[in-house]
């Protein structure tokens, strides 16, 4: 069986793909790096959208991302079923482009905060947190300046009712609405988080946890059972 | 050249915070009589042409894709003037 | 703007022909800082009265921040009384020091501070502060990997800190972070002498091989000198307006404003550009434009290369197109480097600016006239051997003594303070104080993950980072490096000889607890007045001090930063050298962290 | 109860980056004809009381002090309407 390819985006100011690339090779899986200017996907099994300040975060964090060539793919590829995971800046831009419900938006504190973070995994029903146990308790960093998930009344009582929201933060960092801090689309092949998985893969950098392996782990598993 | 403007606001239902901090602060700087401060983004758009009806609608098109974020946020075009 | 554009066009430009037809012609030398007998010796080396253009290159590479006409004579010790060290692979005098860490691996690093300018506008004066740092670690062919910043404040509960703390740490974390460089450390200190001047120091670390070392140099007649990056702006000219509209008595120059402003995502363009660049083996030298941007540039580029270089102004890509020669040449706009090219290699070097949407112009070519010469609307406008002002600055023997209460001061012990009369509650206060209590406060707002090679980061005493996978592509090693940065104003007035040494010994160790093996030294020498003969002491006795101890030790300078005019009124803040230490460690996996990490383990006290 | 608008823009001659980068991205994203955006900051302050001299000589000092910061953004204060 050949390695499973999993697509890592760059975009100008993207800051997390190389890490992300490297978590993707710890589990075993080739990482395929995507160029914003591209309209070329390159065949991958997956697509990973990393965290960072693209296009400089100016205007709204991902607002100019979402309009990049790769993202006219990315978009019907993901309706069409393609797992594709946001973290942070990828997930802003999952919301700008209107792959997942809400927004997210200046911390409630004003400040970018910086921290190990406790989250609980809400749903394993996800092509990305499949192997990961109902309600486990675990620890991801999180880094990020607007992070507080928003959404009409609506819309939160539609992710609460269909099981859309896949990680909450057990004390909030940000004042995110009903402490989401991750969601999934419908079908569940788009998910979204603040969190980091890429920077707790390893026991010597990154946070005090290996917690983030369970996404990449997620992805694999889901992969070669397809 | 015409100058156009764009005016986006976060929904009234939507939480923010910075305008919060402000209301919060005036107070202690010796500001009275303010009930509430919302804070939101102008945009200044020079116009290489006139700012006709077409244009006007260019720009339009440009907030409620690019400058606003529609799911929470309100937005005006406006011709300076 | 469309008036001043107007009032631009009215301007006669002051070109060399001009400049000897009227040799009388009162320049504002004064109004730019400089002494007469500075600028007769401007008018010696020229042979008649400098352009307002030449005049605007002299002034700024002579002032004491680009020329440290006032420290090179102390400073010289770095390098007489350095000692032996074979991880030396570029010393003082480049863009920033470069070190041999094996396994073919080199580190480059540099502490820089940004004071004046995060005092004015705390917020971007502080992330210019870390912009410029990283843009020379960059110039030398690395990559940067880190950040780290030595912070001082006034009082924690004084107006001011209020106003300015807040600022400096959310320009340093708004920038820094989004370069995507992990913060790894720094310090926060209080004291009320840093009120009117805070302390924004800034330190920046990067990887390159051995031998891929670029310098800033200007070599082989022919080659293109491009400009890239952000275009050029009234940033920081405040100074070069005097010059445009005293030369010329020509009120329109609207007043420019002192505030230089950062972009940093066209930073991080630049960083992913410069790399690139240099993979493509496209750059034959680059320097990086910071205070004095073109004229700094352009005369460190030539008189280091072969010598001339010919420069058409007019191509330099402007944010504000009525700005005039002189303010060109003093803008301090930022994001902006200035790379030497083959010309065969300029197709390539301009298709890789493309795709990181870095904007690149070429304005000019190497000679080998011994001469930079510079044109503005087809007139010869700059004249110039290089050398002049980027080497041949002048060097001051400031006179200076010791403060006339320094004995006091030191008698002063103390034994005179009243013993506290409960431990418990003194203890609570100690711990309580602003400068012992956590600074996660600050930490917190800064990214310490991104890149994933942090090994260690706040609370411990040194940053480190594991190097095998800072490069795309490179052979693994278990290597690391480890950093700190340290200083003491207090001890330092007291004794700065005995100050510095202390800041020295603290990083040394700091950086040896972590399992790492101490390897160089960087120092940001922050004082008051050279003018001032008992401040000058201050500096001689400090850099004597810094230079015995690395001696001492067997670590070398390998480069920093003197920041002076550091007070208010005449008030200096506590003379304050803070000294960075970079080490290696040959297994990061065997890093030493802070703190009790286990039960059972037994505490011991080592040294006295 | 009135509703006066502050709006802070930084000073023409001070570098905005976020503007230039929208200003960049227009193109290509389909949007042509327009030479230059800035962008800057839009806040709805809530008076108790009527919008009077004394209210609006309030709100100035407001905007001079906390709104703006004068070293690098002018401001402007009017009434909605
Ligand atoms: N305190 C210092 N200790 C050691 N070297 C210093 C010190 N201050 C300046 N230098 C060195 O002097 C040289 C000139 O400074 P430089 O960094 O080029 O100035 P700038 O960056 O402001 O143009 C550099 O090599 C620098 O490392």
């Amino acid at each position: 069986m050949s390695a499973a390819r999993v697509g890592v985006v760059t975009f100008p100011g993207t800051l997390d793909d190389q890490d992300a690339a490297r978590a993707v090779r710890l589990v075993g899986a080739e990482a395929v790096p995507l160029w914003h200017a591209d309209h070329d996907l390159k065949g991958v099994d997956a697509v990973f959208l990393p965290g960072g300040f693209s296009y400089g975060d100016y205007l709204r964090c991902g607002a100019i991302s979402r309009f990049a060539p790769l993202m006219e793919e990315l978009i019907p590829a993901a309706r069409a079923g393609l797992p594709v995971i946001g973290t942070c800046n990828g997930f802003q831009i999952l919301c700008e482009a209107h792959l997942l419900p809400g927004a997210l938006t200046r911390n409630a504190s004003l400040h970018y905060v910086c921290r190990d973070q406790r989250v609980r995994v809400e749903q394993t029903a996800t092509a990305w947190t499949g192997a990961f146990e109902q309600g486990q308790e675990i620890t991801l960093p999180i880094k990020h300046g607007e992070g507080r998930y928003v959404a009409s009344d609506d819309t939160l009582a539609a992710l609460e009712s269909g099981g859309h929201v896949v990680f909450r933060y057990l004390g909030n960092p940000n004042g995110s609405l009903n402490d989401i801090a991750g969601i999934r689309n419908e079908a569940g092949n788009v998910v979204g988080l603040m969190p980091h998985p890429e920077h707790a893969v390893e026991d010597l950098v990154g946070a005090p946890s290996t917690d983030g392996l369970g996404i990449f782990g997620s992805i694999l598993k889901n992969l070669v059972n397809t | 050249m015409a100058r156009v403007i764009v005016d986006v606001m976060l929904k009234p239902e939507i939480l923010d915070p910075q305008g919060q901090a402000i209301a919060r602060a005036l107070p202690r700087l010796g500001f009275s009589g303010v009930s509430a401060v919302r804070q939101g983004k102008r945009f200044e758009v020079e116009l290489e042409g006139p700012a006709d009806e077409a244009a006007l609608e260019e720009v339009r098109k440009m907030a409620e894709t690019l400058l606003a974020n529609t799911v929470i946020e309100d937005y005006s075009v406006r011709v300076e003037g | 703007m469309s008036e001043r554009g107007e009032g631009a066009s009215r301007h006669m430009t002051d070109s060399v022909k001009r400049a000897s037809e009227t040799p009388d012609e009162p320049m504002p030398f004064a109004e730019l800082g400089m002494k007469q007998d500075e600028y007769d010796r401007v008018k010696e080396i020229l042979g008649r009265r400098p352009t307002g253009s030449e005049l605007a290159i002299y002034s700024v590479m002579w002032s004491e921040h680009c020329s440290y006409k006032s420290s090179k004579v102390h400073l010289k010790q770095f390098a007489t009384k350095a000692p032996k060290s074979e991880a030396l692979l570029v010393g003082m005098g480049e863009n920033a020091g470069v070190v041999d860490i094996g396994d073919g691996w080199a580190a480059t690093f540099k502490i820089e501070s940004h004071n004046h300018p995060s005092y004015v506008e705390p917020h971007q004066g502080a992330a210019t502060g870390v912009g410029g740092i990283v843009r020379d670690i960059m110039s030398m062919g690395a990559r940067p990997i880190a950040v780290m910043d030595a912070l001082r404040f006034g009082a924690a509960d004084a107006v001011d800190t209020r106003r300015v703390l807040p600022g400096v740490v959310e320009g340093i974390s708004s920038y820094g972070n989004c370069l995507g460089l992990p913060n790894i450390g720094g310090e926060v200190v209080f004291d009320p002498c840093y009120i009117g001047n805070p302390l924004v120091n800034a330190l920046c670390v990067g990887l390159l091989r051995k031998d891929q070392i670029k310098l800033a140099t200007a070599p082989g007649p022919g080659n293109k000198v491009v400009l890239f990056g952000a275009s050029t702006g009234p940033d920081g000219i405040g100074g070069a307006s005097v010059l445009a509209s005293a030369t010329f008595e020509d009120e329109s120059q609207a007043k420019r404003p002192a505030v230089q402003v950062g972009d940093p995502f066209m930073e991080k363009l630049l960083i992913e550009c410069c790399l690139e660049l240099y993979a493509a083996d496209v750059v034959v030298g680059i320097q990086d434009l910071g205070a004095a941007g073109v004229s700094c540039a352009t005369t460190e580029l030539a008189a280091k290369g072969t010598g001339g270089m010919d420069v058409d102004l007019n191509l330099v890509p402007l944010r504000d197109p009525t700005l005039r020669p002189e303010e060109i040449l003093m803008s301090e706009s930022q994001e902006r480097m200035m790379a030497v090219v083959r010309p065969s290699d300029i197709p390539a070097f301009m298709a890789i600016c493309e795709k990181w949407d870095v904007p690149a112009t070429v304005i000019g070519e190497v000679t080998d006239s011994g001469r930079l010469v510079m044109t503005w609307d087809g007139e010869v406008i700059v004249d110039i051997p290089p050398g002049t002002a980027a080497d041949d600055g002048p060097v001051y023997e400031r006179p200076f003594h010791e403060p006339a209460g320094q004995v006091a001061l030191n008698a002063d012990t103390p034994d005179r303070l009243e013993r506290p009369a409960d431990l418990r509650e003194t203890l609570l206060k100690l711990l309580g104080s602003p400068n012992l209590a956590s600074k996660e406060w600050v930490t917190s707002q800064y990214d310490r993950y991104v890149r994933s090679n942090t090994v260690l980061a706040q609370p411990a005493d040194a940053g480190m980072l594991r190097i095998s996978e800072a490069i795309e592509g490179a052979e693994p090693t278990t290597r690391g490096i480890a950093l700190s940065t340290d200083g003491n104003g207090r001890y330092a007035k007291l004794d700065p000889y005995a100050g510095a040494q202390l800041a020295l010994a603290e990083a040394y160790r700091n950086v040896a607890v972590s399992g790492a093996k101490p390897l160089a030294v960087t120092n940001c020498l922050n004082f008051g007045s050279p003018e001032d003969p008992e401040v000058m002491w201050q500096f001689a006795e400090a850099v004597r001090g810094l230079a015995d101890a690395c001696r001492a030790l067997g670590v070398p300078v390998t480069g920093g930063n003197v920041s002076f005019y550091n007070q208010t009124g005449s008030t200096a803040i506590h003379p304050t050298p803070v000294v960075g230490v970079l080490g290696v460690i040959d297994d990061v996996a065997k890093r030493v962290p802070t703190g009790f990490v286990a039960e059972g383990l037994r505490v011991v006290l080592l040294g006295d």
